[in-house]
């Protein structure tokens, strides 16, 4: 990271370092959000179908959990993987890999809970067709995630958004190594406390345009989406 | 074989830039990558403790003792200083602008209750201001009021905490010359030579934690200790002003 | 292929259902066997539509038990066209192939010959959703044909319908009917009930009010509300 | 801020310093989210039912606000709040006002993206009906808020969830001065600094407590509510 | 207080409706005036409920006109009961006053002359989504009322219900239409069609095949689509 004021020219000039600092934050971010929306997505229409005991308690589980602290999500899953923790031998803490687990813990229960939200709403709607068609709750699920996919981009986006924007788990577990770890959120939060804060905001910018971009593609393929399905 | 090694260290001499500096050399000479991880003091000793760094490279004489002494470290050896300087408003609202008095400047603080921002995080800077506070004869710990701010954070938050509040401000030089939001700061007393900060690198031990990659780190840390460390070191300049001393073969430091 | 189970006879044994404050169906007992159409026929409100989801098991009764060929949980092989059909979103065509059994062959054939048995043959492609009531209705009807059940219960399914489509729904009613499934169907049409039924059921208030063979019924209703409600005088 | 490790003890123990921090991360997240659902209930509303040019591109934009990062938002309002900033005479810089409008500012565009995904839905139902009965605009805000009002609980969790557990914002716009404005969160990162994993832990898990009380409020309230409705 | 422009005549001025390579509504020219109750009739999916929805004001044409009174933006006093009515999630005592005019004075006591009206004084506080088919259909017509309208547009109204009420509606309607009210309506009963019609209007495929006065239209039909819809027969 050039240490030069002049954000500007450094957001602009297309820097090599910068480049790969974006990069890493995308597939960061993206693997998080991705990987958090293939478990999620299930487990949040399961939640939503299912009536088991303790369910009402789950439900609201995975809603407060929307509000785990990264910090703490990332102490968790650093004495996981620390050497002196149960998972050390798998050497990947200060790694990217370390760093996508983690936040895909974070941002799992934001897509459990809003997919659980969309699907009972929509379940309201289907749930006598369904049952005196006698799908199986493996179908349930299926069809209902299908029904509610236009809605669940929103769920995903807001998955993507929180793992994008944080820093406290990619620090604490990917260690702001410059050149292998360091996201845009961690480099932002380094040039704040050397209190260049142009180029903090600067990198701020640069981030915000990014996630404007990625939520640009996924409504735009939501509304092919719509289009095709009339 | 994977030629990196983990680094632990402080914010300070991450943010100063330091790191940035020489490491490009090292991996020169060595083709080794020095991943550094900058924590607080305290958080990169006990990171070093778990044994997910190989060295650790932090300013906190006692605390590295103690380190060293619990097993947790092969050896301490002293690298290089930098010193202490209080930084405080253009305005010189407590008068001590210019002074070399530590103590007495701190006596000034207390006494007309001018904001003055602390680290509070038990790291290095924040440790060598509470004994500064001792050395004033002020027991800050019942003295303390609405003027003393505890953040608990690093030294750039320190900065611009004092910044916006236009407070004083106990910092290092290095971080101090390379921050890059003084606004109306500007040092208020230096030269103290109670206001030493002097910097160890450890090789965490191997006989702790076995997959330590001791060749590396120990190359690492005998590149730092030679000739041609210590001189890179002591070529780090921002606007031609040098932040760092090298002194690893300073008896005691 | 064929369960080994019937799901007949139905039986509803002293079921109640309320909610709060509210009785819905009141201690009624009622066994469904097979044989021609049981037509259900009772001002709105008295608790018709409420019956076939207890009879098809989608509803517990606060009290009294319901069962299907004795066993308790059952109705696996019972099929549905509820009143206010909902339809999933996607074309006609996928509406009718979503209920089919999975693994059945010839899907894209039988989906078609069920479009056409409901006269929807030209509009396959068109997003379930989109279509007119009538239209939905009878996407419905072919949606439950398509689980090919053993009991049929039919909640007032011609009530969108034009009168050409609501001939050919009680030909195709008829039709199954002779091939031995068992119709349960709900209708304000008192000629259409008089068409179609084999017995009748008239509910009022969540009571079973009459319980007869149909020729009965029309001919000499046994109750005065049964005779009030074939004048058609307003008796809520 | 004991220094011991006894993070256990210190939990349990009702330390009154921990006591006002919790207090204190309390107020200012509850505020927080209360002020972003009163802003963003009807906004989210607005931007559901509204046709105007640019509609569309606005949705992207919330939705991908969602993706602010805290520092970022941190980072602006100290811009503004700052001595030299153009609100600097207001002298809220480090105290719990700022931290409160950093956080909603935060949270705000969450609470309007979830808002507007689950009033769409309802308006794709009640559209032609209030049409139909001339329903003007602001009655139909009203009326589609009140109606989602329980789908909504989760769209002011997610905006709970999200200022409690975050640390940027707060950290730069509060200072993380001690018995003023040390939250829950800054108090775990201070921890965390500090090389005091097992205190920071403790102090996460007491925060998760906090947070899974107030969500199990909200979904005991919402169910009430559910039930009375009928 | 009445607003003082009139929304009669409802001008549709070669109103065609497509969506993408569907045509819905094809070229419709069709002007209605106050007058007796116009009834719409048609087969399944020839475009009735698409037809109100344009008069009333809820679809914009693809091409062609449509005007209130000479006006582009009407259409504020028509009211309207849908084929499938959505209830707001509330009592249907409150589904009806949401409905009345702010600002009404004696609100809860219209409120029960309307329930009264359609014969659901008993069901006041009933949650409106947990009511029957029938009664939710006449929930609608009470909110339709409360508008006061001078165009009432009924999408198959009595569709879902029983002899009894059917004919209460009618009353309803005739009643209304008596007092000034204009009447448009869409409805599979031919019997209704006849007691009801003042002129009588026939779709199909999107449409208008004949637009007649009733006595005309049920006596002699002019094209041989109208006298086979007539007769019943399946003409799609
Ligand atoms: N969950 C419920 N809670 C309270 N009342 C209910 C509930 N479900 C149904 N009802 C009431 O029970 C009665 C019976 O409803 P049901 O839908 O079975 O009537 P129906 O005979 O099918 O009427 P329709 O001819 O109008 O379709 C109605 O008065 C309805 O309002
Ligand atoms: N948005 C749309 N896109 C495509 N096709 C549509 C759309 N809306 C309606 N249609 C089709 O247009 C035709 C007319 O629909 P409409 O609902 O007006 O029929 P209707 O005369 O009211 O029929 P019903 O008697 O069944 O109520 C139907 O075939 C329907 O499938
Ligand atoms: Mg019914
Ligand atoms: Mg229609």
């Amino acid at each position: 990271m050039p240490d030069s004021a002049s954000a500007l020219s450094l957001v602009l000039g297309g820097d090599p370092t910068l480049y790969a600092i974006v990069r890493l934050s995308l597939i960061i971010s993206l693997s998080a959000a991705l990987l958090a929306a293939i478990l999620g997505f299930p487990l949040g229409a399961y939640l939503a179908l299912a009536r088991f005991p303790g369910r009402a308690f789950l439900t609201v589980l995975v809603s407060a959990f929307m509000g785990l602290p990264p910090v703490v999500v990332g102490l968790a899953v650093y004495l996981m993987l620390s050497r002196s923790g149960p998972l050390g031998f798998l050497n990947l803490l200060f790694t990217p890999p370390a760093m996508i687990a983690a936040q895909t813990l974070l941002v799992l229960p934001i897509v459990v809970a809003l997919t659980r939200q969309t699907v009972e709403d929509l379940w309201i709607e289907y749930r006598d067709e369904l049952t005196a068609m006698r799908v199986g709750p493996l179908r349930r699920v299926v069809t209902l995630l299908w029904d509610a996919r236009f809605s669940l981009v929103t769920a995903f986006l807001a998955g993507f958004g929180r793992a994008a924007a944080e820093v406290g788990t990619v620090m604490i577990v990917g260690g702001n190594i410059e050149g292998f770890t360091r996201t845009m959120t961690t480099a932002i939060a380094l040039e704040t406390s050397k209190g260049d804060l142009p180029l903090a905001m600067g990198l701020g910018l640069v981030l915000i345009v990014i996630v404007v971009v990625v939520n640009a593609l996924a409504w735009s393929a939501r509304r092919v989406g719509e289009v095709r399905a009339g | 074989q994977d030629q990196s090694i983990v680094v632990a260290s402080t914010t300070s001499t991450q943010d100063s830039g330091l790191f940035g500096h020489i490491l490009p050399l090292f991996k020169q000479k060595t083709g080794i990558d020095v991943k550094v991880i900058s924590q607080g003091t305290g958080q990169a000793l006990d990171t070093g403790r778990r044994g997910d760094a190989d060295v650790v490279f932090v300013h906190a004489k006692a605390q590295e003792e103690k380190f060293v002494a619990e097993g947790f470290g092969v050896a301490r050896h002293p690298v290089m200083y930098n010193d202490f300087i209080l930084v405080g408003p253009k305005s010189n609202p407590a008068g001590i602008k210019g002074s070399r008095d530590i103590a007495a400047a701190l006596k000034t603080i207390r006494d007309k209750q001018v904001p003055f921002v602390s680290r509070g995080d038990k790291s290095g800077t924040h440790s060598a201001e509470l004994n500064l506070w001792k050395l004033a004869n002020i027991d800050i710990a019942r003295d303390k009021g609405t003027w003393y701010r505890e953040i608990g954070q690093g030294m750039g938050a320190a900065l611009n905490t004092a910044s916006s509040m236009n407070g004083y401000v106990l910092s290092d030089r290095g971080t101090w010359i390379s921050f890059k939001n003084p606004g109306d700061l500007e040092i208020a007393v230096e030269g103290d030579k109670r206001l030493f900060n002097q910097y160890g690198i450890i090789l965490v031990n191997p006989a702790r934690h076995p997959h330590v990659k001791k060749e590396l780190g120990q190359k690492f840390i005998d590149w730092v200790l030679s000739p041609e460390g210590q001189k890179a070191i002591a070529d780090y300049k921002i606007n031609g002003q040098q932040l760092f001393f090298p002194n690893a073969s300073a008896q005691g430091a | 292929m064929r369960a080994p189970s019937s799901e007949l006879p139905i039986a509803i044994e002293g079921v109640s259902l309320r909610n709060r404050d509210v009785t819905i169906i009141d201690d009624i007992s009622l066994v469904v066997t097979s044989g021609p159409p049981t037509i259900v026929i009772g001002p709105n409100g008295s608790g018709k539509s409420t019956l076939i989801r207890l009879g098809m098991g989608l509803v517990a009764p606060t009290s009294g038990r319901v069962s299907w060929g004795g066993r308790a949980n059952g109705g696996e092989r019972c099929a549905m066209v509820f009143q206010r059909p909902v339809m999933l979103r996607r074309t006609a065509a996928a509406n009718v192939a979503f209920a089919l059994r999975p693994g059945e062959r010839n899907h894209r054939a039988r989906v078609a010959a069920l479009l056409k048995q409901v006269g929807l043959a030209d509009l396959a492609d068109r997003p379930a959703r989109l279509m007119s009531g009538g239209e939905q209705q009878r996407l419905a009807l072919a949606r439950a044909l398509a689980r090919d059940p053993e009991v049929l219960f039919l909640d007032e399914p011609t009530a969108s319908l034009d009168p050409a489509s609501t001939k050919a729904v009680e030909d195709i009613v008829q039709t199954i009917a002779a091939a031995g499934v068992k119709i349960v169907m709900a209708t304000h049409d008192l000629g259409q009930a008089r068409r179609l039924a084999g017995d009748v059921v008239l509910l009022m208030r969540g009571r079973v009010v009459e319980r007869t063979a149909a020729n009965a019924f029309f001919a000499q209703p046994a109750t005065p509300e049964a005779a009030a409600f074939l004048r058609g005088d307003l008796i809520i």
